[in-house]
């Protein structure tokens, strides 16, 4: 029999939302327990990497308003108005307390918080700590929520299915890697906050453990996932890893430029206008990826390919120590260059996922007791293209909503029978046991893996045409069958890593597919998703959300109505 | 160095965790190789600092004993392992002054009042500086030269 | 490749299951110019032998999962070039530390000690929101931002000699951690800190050999951090028989 | 006794920094004078005669700065001694260790006091 714990509150995540949703929960109530599940050591999780700023109004010259429509006008109006004003409203709060946690900001010379200019802002609002605002913002979080001894940590815990009683979500399963033994960890609801799932494609921003597993976990119990196909790619990654070169570089002034040694942002049309390299994302990386085909791409022979350069040193050595000492650090040891003195070689890499559980704005899932924060959360903030430094405050403001509301929401539910959650988190332990060390075909994890991210990167890139997203659908559906005939041979329960990575990509086999799926039925151009074929916004019939469930027979696509308010959509241009 | 081997239960958290656990092992270069072997040395280095401390007090109880005392003792540094073990002493301290000003200028905070720490560079050359000085001046004054 | 290399990587393995005591097992591989450790160790793992278990995550020096000993030095080995290496290298588990299999070490010790120094904001009052932010000059910020960049990676644990001979010594990164809120404009809880500090395994346990300076990957400076920790206790200890302490 | 050292640590550890600094600053030149020049004839021997030594150390600030001299160092050099006992797994006898360097260095800095005032 499996290990059974309870709790009032079930957090899967230690990342930046699930660390505040943890956090909101016992201020709303001190006596509420709560378990927060991770599958890495919280300090571990990805929010650590982000390193350019979150975003809050801080300025006399800034207004909520503004704040409002560039996020609106960033989403290429695919953003729910209604979530966007709370979150401008409450981004402010939630960094003021971020900042009375002890998160080490940068500082103006008055000794108030110093912002920098970011894309797609109109003017400086994000908020930083030179350039590793992720990092301290996640430590600041983890060692706030030490001080609360009715937060219980499961660290290295990897939840692998939740449990669904009559409708309602009463808990998860998951494997304690240490041991390999399942346990139930039941509670009154449960919040997913387990990130993004940047590693369904080959060259990415994102960690190892970013898997997408919580939108995994929620579309295999019919929850549908809304807006998947629309996924950011980060004008600026390190060719071959992806390292993310932040783009607060560029919001300190720092240069694009081509094999020509042209700044072409400013010298040709890509719709930015005057923003030049401080235009939104999306954009930008479509600029690149058309300086490249026009053959003004930097070659180097190997399998990096063509990219463009960052140029930061006009901004000198000063700036950078000070500003940017990260970007210095890894462009030194992952590129080899030193920004001082040489440009840095950048491509554009995918980098978020916009898309996600589909929640409302309390972070509720279209399941009983089931809510969502942060990256693997859709709320509809970030529409089709989220803004630079508007995630981190996503996870701290939804993370904060979602928690306060599942925790109200938990004395009021029905007893769910207990045992039948019970034996679903056995059923789950045994099949897990008998996946340990399993023969069956002659497939590796890394060969699928590999199969996937290259049908991924052909077909859902920064430029996708109908025949090779329908194609992505195609081969995402026969890769099933590899992924069935992969042999394991790793049978210890310890701390078997194998056991995970094959959990993991069959996540990362679900998220992919629908992703596809949402990208193959918008004929449209919108956002990050930009089609080929139909080159323009199509409001009449595409301003909607895209929804994908998983059926027995497979997926169905829906679609939603988008939440209009004082915007009204107009042709998006800087 | 009769127990390299560390106490077993270094970084153990207080309940034993859920599955059996190696052993760990000492930090892999300790003693003798790496920036140990300097640490080590350093550490040693205080305790010929001690040495010389007690031989000192030697030589002023025989200054309070009297002349004939003091004499004798001198005398006695005349001997060549005495002159060797002094020598050796002098090379080593010397470098664990310079090796213990080299490591003073962090243990100190960032400001000091309203003033800022000076740049590591300036802290250690200051000490360099009076190190030599107060060497040559205490020398000089030993030796007569001055007093 | 024309100019494909081949290294001999050499792993600890540990299988609580099966083996009594950590073996090594040696694995031959093709290497390219630009990998780090990290890479090698990945590249057994897909290719040559999946049942190799290491932790790694975000393959950019900032999540401090990757620490390993390198050759019988405590690295982040996803910053760690293998390049700087001859054709054997050798990669164990972080010394100082119970081996949980292969390469992944205990953390939940280290998780105690990081927690004893209580390493959160202690408010004079709490203050509400709604008031905004504090003011911190930027000379403030300094006086303990650097203390504060630590990514928890235990190299230095692996490197002191304190941490092997005495259990409760809290260790450099814990205090330096403590050490940072104490620092902090904003906290008023440098007088408990301080207790905890001059306890068994505080603050002066440590004998300043350095070695966690050394090895931090992230230029966080440990050793300097105890020894301020050192003179403040001394301070705030002198202060204490002036004014018995309970004011301030 | 380990107990009444944790307590004293905060006295030990101020007298051991001072002691490095002291035993850096003038203990190098004692040894090259006393120790290195002088029994090789590289002075005059009036030198260390009894008659200039005495005049040093008994003007008063001869007297601390012998006192100076002699004192700290012991207590930097205990302490060290007693850090080395503990690197090589000396936990248990932590409190023996530090009782006979740290007595040592108790006697000899009384003694020196002793020495410096008689004078
Ligand atoms: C390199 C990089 C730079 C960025 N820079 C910025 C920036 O400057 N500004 C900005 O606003 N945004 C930035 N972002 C985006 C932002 O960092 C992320 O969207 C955000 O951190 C996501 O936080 P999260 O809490 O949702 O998820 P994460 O931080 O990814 O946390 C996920 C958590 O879920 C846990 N988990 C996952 N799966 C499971 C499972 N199956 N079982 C148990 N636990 C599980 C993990 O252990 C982890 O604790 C950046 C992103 C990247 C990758
Ligand atoms: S102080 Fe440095 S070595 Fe120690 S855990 Fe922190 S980052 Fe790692
Ligand atoms: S290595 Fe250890 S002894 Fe102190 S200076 Fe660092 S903690
Ligand atoms: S993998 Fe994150 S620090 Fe190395």
């Amino acid at each position: 029999m499996v290990d059974v714990v309870r709790h009032d509150v079930v957090i899967v995540g230690g990342g930046g939302a699930g660390l505040r949703a943890a956090i909101a929960v016992v201020e709303a109530d001190p006596t509420a327990s709560v378990a927060l599940v991770s599958k890495v050591y919280p300090m571990r999780s990805h929010t650590v990497s982000a390193e350019g700023g979150a975003a809050a109004v801080a300025r006399a010259d800034d207004s909520l308003e503004m704040h409002g429509y560039d996020t609106v006008k960033g989403s290429d109006f695919l953003g729910d108005q209604d979530v966007i004003q709370y979150f401008v409203e409450e981004a402010p709060k939630e960094l003021s307390q971020l900042e009375r946690w002890g998160c080490p900001f940068s500082r103006n010379e008055d000794g108030t918080v110093s912002t920098r200019a970011f894309g797609g802002m109109t003017t400086k609002r994000t908020w930083y700590a030179t350039d590793k605002i992720g990092f301290h913002m996640l430590h600041a979080l983890f060692q706030t929520s030490m001080k609360y001894d009715n937060i219980v940590r499961l660290d290295e815990h990897f939840v692998t299915k939740l449990l669904v009683e009559d409708g309602q979500c009463g808990g998860v399963a998951a494997l304690d890697v240490r041991t390999g033994e399942m346990k139930a960890i039941l509670g009154r609801s449960v919040i997913l906050c387990t990130g993004g799932g940047g590693k369904v494609w080959p060259f990415t921003t994102n960690g190892n453990i970013k898997t997408g597993d919580g939108m995994a976990l929620a579309y295999r119990e019919g929850v549908p996932l809304k807006d998947m196909e629309f996924v950011q790619y980060h004008p600026t990654g390190l060719p071959g890893t992806g390292i993310l070169i932040t783009e607060a570089t560029r919001g300190e002034g720092g240069y694009l430029i081509n094999s020509e040694g042209e700044r072409f942002l400013t010298t040709r049309d890509y719709g930015v206008g005057t923003k030049a390299e401080l235009g939104p994302r999306d954009m930008i990386s479509r600029a690149i990826m058309l300086e490249v085909r026009a053959g003004r791409g930097i070659k180097v022979p190997g399998k990096v390919g063509e990219y463009a350069h960052l140029d930061l040193r006009h901004l000198g050595e000063e700036i950078i120590d000070s500003r940017l000492p990260f970007v210095r650090e890894l462009s030194r040891t992952y590129a080899n260059v030193d920004p001082v003195h040489e440009p840095i070689p950048i491509r554009p890499v995918l980098h978020y996922m916009m898309g996600g559980v589909d929640v409302d704005i309390d972070g509720k899932a279209n399941l009983d007791g089931l809510y969502a924060a942060g990256e693997t959360a859709c709320v509809s903030l970030n529409g089709a293209n989220r803004l630079g430094s508007n995630s981190l405050t996503e996870c701290l403001v939804f993370g904060a909503r979602a928690g306060q509301h599942a925790i109200a929401q938990s004395k009021d539910t029905s007893e769910i029978a207990e045992s039948k959650l019970v034996a679903q988190a056995d059923a789950e332990g045994g099949r897990i046991a008998d996946l340990r060390g399993k023969k069956a075909g002659s497939e590796t994890i890394s060969g699928v893996r590999e199969t996937l991210n290259d049908i991924m990167e052909e077909g859902t890139g920064v430029y996708r045409d109908q025949t090779r997203m329908a194609k992505a659908v195609t081969d995402l559906a026969a890769l099933r069958a590899r992924y069935d005939a992969i042999s394991l041979s790793d049978t210890s329960k310890v701390f078997n890593t194998e056991i995970l990575a094959m959990m993991e990509l069959r996540n990362l086999l679900d998220v992919a597919e629908t992703v596809a799926t949402g990208a193959v039925n918008r004929k449209e151009s919108r956002g990050a998703h930009a089609c080929e074929d139909f080159p323009d916004r199509d409001d009449e019939n595409y301003l909607h959300h895209s929804l994908v469930y998983r059926e027995e027979s497979g997926t169905r696509f829906d679609t939603k109505p988008v939440t209009l308010g004082k915007w009204e959509p107009v042709l998006r241009s800087y | 160095m009769s127990e390299l081997r560390p106490r077993l239960d270094a970084m153990r958290p207080s309940k034993p965790g859920s599955t059996r656990t190696a052993d760990p092992r000492p930090p892999d270069q300790f003693p003798g190789k790496g920036n140990y072997f300097g640490y080590i040395a350093f550490g040693l280095g205080s305790s010929v600092m001690l040495l010389v401390s007690m031989n000192l007090l030697r030589s002023i109880w025989a200054l309070m004993e009297g002349e004939a005392a003091f004499r004798a003792l001198m005398d006695s540094f005349g001997h060549p392992l005495y002159v060797l073990f002094h020598t050796i002493a002098f090379a080593w301290l010397v470098w664990v002054a310079l090796r213990f000003f080299s490591l003073f200028p962090k243990t100190q905070p960032f400001r000091m009042g309203p003033f800022q720490r000076p740049a590591d560079g300036v802290l250690v050359g200051g000490l360099y500086a009076i190190f030599a000085g107060a060497t040559v001046v205490v020398s000089a004054i030993l030796a007569g030269a001055i007093f | 490749m024309a100019n494909q290399q081949t290294k001999t990587i050499v792993v600890t393995r540990f299988d609580p299951d099966v083996d009594e005591v950590p073996k090594t097992q040696e694995y031959e591989i093709p290497v390219e110019a630009d990998w780090k450790v990290l890479d090698a160790l990945n590249y057994i793992k897909d290719h040559v032998d999946p049942t190799l278990s290491h932790r790694w995550s975000c393959r950019m020096a900032v999540c401090g999962s990757c620490g390993m000993n390198v050759n019988g030095v405590p690295k982040l080995t996803c910053k760690q070039a293998l390049s700087d290496y001859g054709d054997r290298v050798e990669v164990q588990p972080l010394a100082n530390f119970p081996v949980v299999r292969d390469l992944v070490v205990e953390v939940d010790g280290f998780m105690e000690k990081f927690k004893k120094v209580k390493p959160w904001i202690i408010e004079a009052k709490e203050a509400a929101v709604t008031e905004g932010t504090n003011r911190q000059s930027h000379a403030e910020l300094m006086d303990f931002k650097q203390f504060s960049m630590c990514i928890n990676c235990m190299l230095c644990y692996s490197a002191c000699p304190v941490v092997s001979n005495e259990p409760d010594f809290l260790g450099p990164a814990a205090i330096a951690l403590g050490h940072r809120y104490n620092q902090d404009t904003r906290d008023h809880g440098s007088a408990e800190r301080n207790e905890i500090f001059r306890d068994d395994g505080g603050v002066f346990s440590c004998s300043y050999a350095n070695e966690c300076a050394e090895v931090c990957p992230k230029s966080v400076d440990p050793s300097g951090g105890i020894q301020q920790a050192k003179l403040n206790n001394v301070l705030d200890w002198a202060q204490g028989f002036v004014v018995r302490r309970g004011e301030n | 006794m380990r107990t009444l050292m944790l307590k004293l640590e905060p006295i030990i550890w101020g007298l051991f920094g001072g002691g490095m600094f002291v035993g850096s600053l003038l203990l190098p030149a004692w040894l090259l004078v006393v120790g290195i020049l002088a029994p090789a004839g590289l002075i005059s021997s009036s030198a260390v005669s009894y008659d200039h030594v005495y005049a040093l150390a008994s003007h008063p600030i001869g007297r601390l700065a012998f006192l100076a001299a002699i004192a700290l160092p012991l207590w930097a050099g205990a302490h060290q001694l007693r850090h080395i006992f503990l690197d090589f797994g000396g936990l248990h006898r932590d409190g023996l260790v530090g009782g006979i360097v740290y007595g040592l260095a108790l006697v000899g800095s009384l003694l020196g006091i002793v020495a410096v005032v008689s004078l």
